[in-house]
């Protein structure tokens, strides 16, 4: 236990109201079982897995579904027992048509024969732990969804010393991981214990904002058994973004387009964590996850374990349904989440969170002009030129946006956060982004 | 007298010296170009469009000329104007057809079903990677006009969420189809009549329920012209290697009012809003 | 199941928004930003009123309203939203009429606006899109245009004396100034051009430079521009400025340590050349324009590094045309010329994104 | 000449009597190669070449062969006066530089040429290039001061036109009315900026 660590201030960054208190001390809940669940086939980033079950097959809980489509890439399991519906479209997290499969559930909910647990892990080879969390379909659950095998495998000329547990949160409204870190503590160090295993690393660092006080506490506590340092960090918004969390942690700075692993850091969120540990000790695949529903419309907002594929309609009927209808539904966090445009998407494998937002909680974007005032470009956290960007691609002069680093914009979101004008900055990010890639792939 | 003899010989002879080294440094420094460059760039319409795929007429003129590129490469030019430009460097033309861009959507805001609110960048392309803007139909035009304000001729309006290309002012350089995020502009031949405006490839019953103007795939059409029209799946579309006359329309009797000449397009979707007005 | 379904209220479809993260705000917009300026021009605005009376509120009045005028009017013209209610053409109009001389008349004021709102701002796009600050280009047209009453028609400040002053408006000859008597040689022309005129003698600057005289000069007991006068005035609206981040502390701090710096190397290497750093610190437009003016965020760079580039360059101008310049005050050629300059400041004051490296931009 | 006069020469010919914003001469290449930096640089770097170049030529000729009264007694001339022929003198040196750096640009900086296109050929009969050479003579200036004149005049049409192609480039990214599009913008930018530079005057007399 060390929670003398220096911890290392990064440049920007804003404080957005938390909204933390609607969620953060109510009981975790365990959702009931649905009839039907909708599990989106492309779960994590890199190659979607292809279907392995046809219509009308029985299947068991936490059996096979999908095999992963190459290295990048994890199988899916079924969230339940019983029968393979339909292959549906659905309109999924960021607004695109997706392919999702349903599940009928038979109501048994019986695990099938899959992963044998594995409880003295501290013995088996690490390329068997490894081979272990692909089975599982672990993928980084803080947002990216990233499969935390590749993350696991870094090449051997890299020199990781430092695995980063990122318990931030530091998405205002969110508190999965702060629920997490309470009721699953333990699960999430000995699974943190395993990844430092088949890293090799003895530094381990849980890194957690300060406003979570109790959780430092408890993971301090628990901490003292295992060789992991609890460190608080400062209640700064990105605190949790990776490069910045490094930074803080180790004072290390991660090249642009470069990787934690760069600098010797591989970096798991403490959900991904307890992923691990139960895959390994339980041998349970990645079928649930603790994701908030929350936000002031919401009669009786609290953290629930969902099983994967569970509609937002469904988690809203667990809360109570609304006391005022919304303006917007966003999966994810109020900084970098996604708005819905309707609620029978389904929470995937990196929905930190349900979140609903009145109307007069939501101030619409607006066409206003920049008037340069500046605030942007001192609160961004990567230190970028946000006013002459933004009117770069409003221009649509994509190579000059590229010329000045619009591709090391990680749509945080302070910009438009902090914008007087009320501009729409990502969106103009993302479209620059995706331009400049799209410009990429033809060469 | 005097002045004017001396001033002659001044100015003179330095002209001359000065001419001199001109000479000898042109001669030594000189480059060589194709005059011809020049010549068809001239013959191009100029007005650097990039429907080519060159950077401006000028580009795609040294292209030509050094053979890299067909005669009729560019998109814009008349037939005669690729004759004059071939027969120019020698090269016989090939013929080429006129292409017009055609928006295949009938969903105008009065015809179209709002799945969302939409609040953001009005341009189609940054819609596109949100949500594809309000429109339930995901296969309709989005209408934020992004291909009317890349037109360089003026021949795209978006009326009442719809864009709407006036063929007699399309050049057919195909910008708009490159840079529609839905790809849902085509360029189709200018002697096809009639169009079908609709892109959809969803269930009849489920575009219905969005899109107050969408095909309903009751193949009418295909019944009264089997050769002229196509199908697939549920998509109705002209047949543009053999386009039917403006006749089908009389004979196909299209319910949904989806199978019309462009004029009657454009009628029915300016028709729309007068009905809309009149409705609040 | 669905007994239950009825009870529970769900988002209605179609009802929800659909927009880009992030989904929170800060709780600013442009019209606060304005009224705060506003707010921060307060104490300059009243210091002004006191010393020269109703005149000076007319003048404030007039800009105003002129600015707004066109303003609406152009919005009409273009058929454009109207964007009065941004405030920025109120901030304009104030600050132009700050720069002006307290007994400006109608017309000046209107030239004056028309200037700043249409040439400078609206013919570039409007708000946000203005490469120059348009008070100052108001204020430099009217310079360059009206020297006569923009250089020389001041009025001695009569602290306290609102209808008095009226009267001095309806006699404002030089002639009746100097009958009042009870006025000084500081006190009938700007300090300023009194440095100018008397730059040969011998010592010239000795009565300018007192105790009492500076005194003077910091409450704004002195001829001048509305706003120029009273460097305490502005100082507590800059408190304010600061105090809602709205300017960068970098440009005052840069454009008045400049000229400081630069006064007092010409002050002590040639004391007949100019009066000292504070004479130049506390008289003119220095105070306004280092804190009101230069500041514009619309016509500032965006670095740090870049804020004291402007900042320094600013006040190197401004001392150049004050010294040996034929205009009696460089400060709003200074801004304007430095305006120009912030494209190329932004350019070369780039910044690089965290964790650049020289590595990393090499391979690029 | 005493650091006064060269201080006149200088600073006068780039800030207070600046060729574009005071003098208003040499304006279509201001107007036209502004549009990006690049251009603008590779124009000021001719500019500033040509100018220093056509000063010291023009002076040398002047001071050597026009201003002097000629007596050829082979041709039975005596103490004629050949000084109207200055302008038609100095078009003909201006000229002739101006083809020489054209044509070692194209050959060895095809792309500066191609940017410049037009307006390299138009530096022949530049009324800055010109203007620089009639204000030596009508100065009265050594070949030395010439050559200094037009240096610094070029530099400061160089600043002039630098200042103006990066605000030119931050105007191509706002949204300027559509009338005020293109030229009317640029005008009224170099209408502000002259404005600005007046301030400079009464620097040097």
């Amino acid at each position: 236990m060390n929670s003398t660590q220096k911890v290392v201030k990064f440049r920007g960054g804003v404080h957005p109201r938390e909204g933390k208190e609607l969620t953060a001390s109510r009981e975790l809940r365990i959702a009931p079982l649905l009839e039907k669940y909708i599990v989106p086939i492309r779960q994590s980033i890199g190659a979607p897995p292809t279907l392995c079950v046809k219509k009308g097959d029985a299947v068991k809980k936490g059996q096979r579904i999908a095999e992963p489509g190459g290295f990048v890439s994890v199988p899916l399991h079924s969230p339940t027992s019983g029968t393979v519906g339909d292959v549906v479209e659905i309109i999924g997290v960021t607004g695109a048509a997706e392919q999702a499969v349903e599940i009928i559930a038979d109501g048994q909910d019986e695990w099938g024969a899959g992963l044998d647990p594995i409880p003295n892990w501290e013995n088996t080879d690490r390329e068997l732990l490894k081979k272990r969390i692909l089975d599982a379909g672990i993928v980084g659950m803080g947002g990216a969804a990233f499969p935390t095998h590749v993350k696991l495998s870094p090449p051997p000329e890299k020199n990781i010393d430092t695995l980063i547990i990122n318990g931030a949160e530091c998405e205002p409204y969110l508190t999965a991981d702060h629920r997490l870190m309470l009721d699953r503590g333990e699960a999430a160090l000995i699974g943190a214990s395993i990844a430092a295993k088949i890293l090799k690393v003895d530094r381990v660092f849980v890194g957690i904002e300060e406003n979570k006080p109790d959780a430092i506490q408890k993971m301090t506590e628990l901490a003292s058994k295992y060789k992991i340092n609890v460190v608080p960090l400062r209640v700064r918004y990105p605190q949790g973004a990776e490069k910045q969390l490094i930074y803080a942690l180790t004072g290390r700075k991660v090249v642009e387009g470069g990787l934690p692993m760069d600098v010797g850091c591989v970096v798991m969120n403490v959900g991904t964590a307890a992923a691990v540990h139960n895959a390994v000790v339980l041998g349970e695949p990645l079928i649930e996850r603790i994701t908030t529903v929350t936000g002031s419309p919401v009669a009786d907002p609290a953290n629930f374990l969902f099983r994967i594929g569970t509609p937002i309609r469904k988690a809203l009927e667990l809360c109570g349904g609304v006391t005022t209808p919304p303006a917007k539904v966003i999966m994810g966090g109020p900084m970098m989440g996604f708005a819905q445009s309707n609620i029978e998407v389904p929470i995937t494998k990196n929905s930190s969170g349900v979140l609903l937002m009145a109307p007069e909680e939501v101030e619409q974007f607006m066409g206003n002009p920049c008037i340069r005032c500046g605030r942007c470009v001192a609160a961004c956290p990567m230190n970028l030129l946000i006013p002459q960007l933004s009117v770069m691609v409003e221009a649509e002069k994509f190579d000059m946006a590229e010329h000045n680093y619009v591709m090391d914009c990680m749509e945080c979101g302070i910009c438009a956060y902090v914008c007087p004008a009320k501009r729409p900055l990502v969106q103009h990010f993302r479209r620059a982004k995706a331009e400049i890639l799209a410009k990429r792939r033809k060469k | 007298m005097d002045t004017i003899i001396l001033s002659v010989i001044v100015v003179g002879i330095t002209g001359m010296v000065l001419g001199a080294f001109i000479a000898v440094a042109a001669k030594k420094f000189a480059v060589e170009l194709d005059p011809r460059i020049d010549e068809v760039a001239g013959m191009l319409p100029g007005a650097n469009c990039g429907g080519c795929g060159f950077a401006g007429c000028s580009d795609l003129a040294k292209n030509i000329v050094e053979g890299k590129a067909p005669a009729g490469r560019c998109p814009v030019c008349a037939a005669e104007t690729v004759e004059k430009i071939a027969a120019y460097l020698g090269q016989a033309a090939e013929k080429k057809e006129k292409m017009v861009a055609v928006v295949l959507c009938s969903g105008t805001l009065s015809n179209s079903k709002m799945a969302a609110g939409y609040n953001g960048v009005l341009d189609c392309r940054s819609a596109n990677l949100l949500n594809g803007g309000g429109k339930a139909c995901r296969f309709g035009c989005i209408g934020f006009g992004t291909c009317a304000r890349t037109c360089k001729f003026g021949a795209i309006e978006v009326i009442d969420g719809l864009a709407v290309v006036h063929p007699e002012l399309c050049v057919g350089c195909g910008q708009c189809a490159e840079i529609c995020p839905r790809k849902m502009i085509k360029l189709v031949p200018a002697a096809a009549p009639v169009h079908v405006y609709c892109n959809s490839l969803e269930k009849p019953v489920l575009r219905r329920k969005k899109c107050a103007g969408a095909c309903i795939s009751c193949r009418k059409c295909v019944k009264a012209e089997p050769e002229k029209m196509s199908s697939q799946g549920f998509m109705v579309r002209v047949n543009y290697s053999n386009a039917p006359d403006a006749s089908i329309v009389e004979k196909a009797q299209c319910p949904a009012k989806c199978l019309l000449t462009p004029e009657e397009h454009l009628k029915a979707v300016r028709d729309g809003i007068k009905k809309n007005e009149g409705a609040a | 199941m669905s007994e239950e379904n009825n009870t529970v209220k769900l988002p209605e479809p179609g009802s929800l928004i659909v927009s880009s993260s992030p989904h929170l705000h800060e709780n600013s917009s442009i019209s606060k930003i304005m009224l705060q300026v506003l707010l921060c021009l307060l104490p300059a605005v009243l210091a002004a009123v006191w010393f020269f009376g109703l005149p000076a509120l007319k003048v404030m009045v007039y800009c105003v309203a002129f600015c707004m005028l066109l303003e609406y009017l152009w919005c009409r013209l273009m058929k454009q939203k109207s964007t009065l209610c941004d405030f920025s053409a109120a901030v304009t109009g104030l600050i132009l009429a700050l720069n002006l001389p307290s007994h400006s008349q109608w017309w000046l004021c209107a030239v004056g606006s028309f200037v700043a709102i249409i040439i400078a701002k609206q013919v570039f796009g409007g708000l946000g899109q203005n490469p120059f600050n348009p008070a100052a280009v108001g204020r430099v047209a009217l310079l360059i245009g009206f020297t006569g009453p923009m250089t020389t028609q001041w009025v001695a400040p009569t602290p306290g004396a609102f209808v008095g002053a009226f009267d001095a408006v309806t006699t404002a000859t030089p002639l009746t100034l100097a009958k009042a008597g009870a006025f000084q040689a500081t006190t009938s022309a700007t300090p300023l051009s009194v440095a100018k005129n008397c730059a040969e003698n011998v010592d010239p600057f000795a009565a300018l430079q007192t105790a009492d005289s500076y005194w003077n000069y910091f409450i704004g007991n002195m001829g001048g521009s509305l706003g120029e006068t009273s460097a305490l005035a502005i100082l507590i609206g800059a408190i304010g400025l600061l105090a809602f981040r709205l300017i960068r502390w970098e440009i005052p701090v840069a454009v008045l340590g400049t000229m400081a710096i630069f006064t007092w190397i010409v002050h002590t290497t040639s004391p007949s050349t100019t009066p000292g750093p504070l004479f130049h610190l506390l008289t003119g437009g220095a105070m306004i324009g280092a804190f009101f003016m230069a500041t514009d965020m619309v016509t500032s760079p965006l670095t740090r590094r870049g804020c004291v580039i402007f900042g320094a360059g600013i006040g190197i101008i401004t001392c150049v045309i004050r010294i040996w310049g034929g205009f009696p005050e460089g400060m709003s050629f200074a801004i304007v010329i430095m305006n120009a300059l912030v494209p190329l400041i932004d350019r070369f004051c780039f910044k690089r994104p965290f964790g650049w490296t020289h590595a990393s931009g090499g391979a690029k | 000449m005493s650091l006064n006069e060269w201080l006149v020469i200088t600073i006068g010919a780039i800030l207070v009597n600046n060729m574009v914003l005071a003098r208003i001469l040499g304006i279509c290449p201001f107007l036209g190669v502004s549009k990006k930096l690049s251009t603008a640089l590779g124009m000021s770097g001719a500019l500033i070449f040509v100018m220093t170049l056509a000063s010291f030529a023009a002076s040398v000729l002047y001071n050597c062969l026009i201003s002097v009264k000629h007596s050829i007694p082979a041709l039975g001339l005596r103490n004629v006066d050949i000084s109207f022929t200055r302008i038609l003198l100095f078009i003909v040196v201006i000229a002739a530089l101006v083809q020489l750096v054209e044509i070692i640009m194209q050959k060895f900086s095809p792309t500066l040429y191609g940017a410049l296109g037009i307006y390299l050929p138009l530096i022949t009969t530049n009324c800055c290039v010109l203007g620089a050479a009639e204000l030596n003579v009508n100065a009265n200036r050594t070949v030395l001061g010439s050559t200094v004149f037009g240096l610094c005049s070029g530099i400061g049409f160089a600043i002039a036109v630098i200042l103006f192609a990066s605000l030119r480039e931050r105007l191509e990214l706002s949204k300027i009315p559509r009338p005020f599009q293109g030229a009317a913008i640029a005008l009224i930018t170099a209408g502000i900026l002259a404005m600005a530079f007046m301030g400079f005057s009464g620097l040097v007399k």
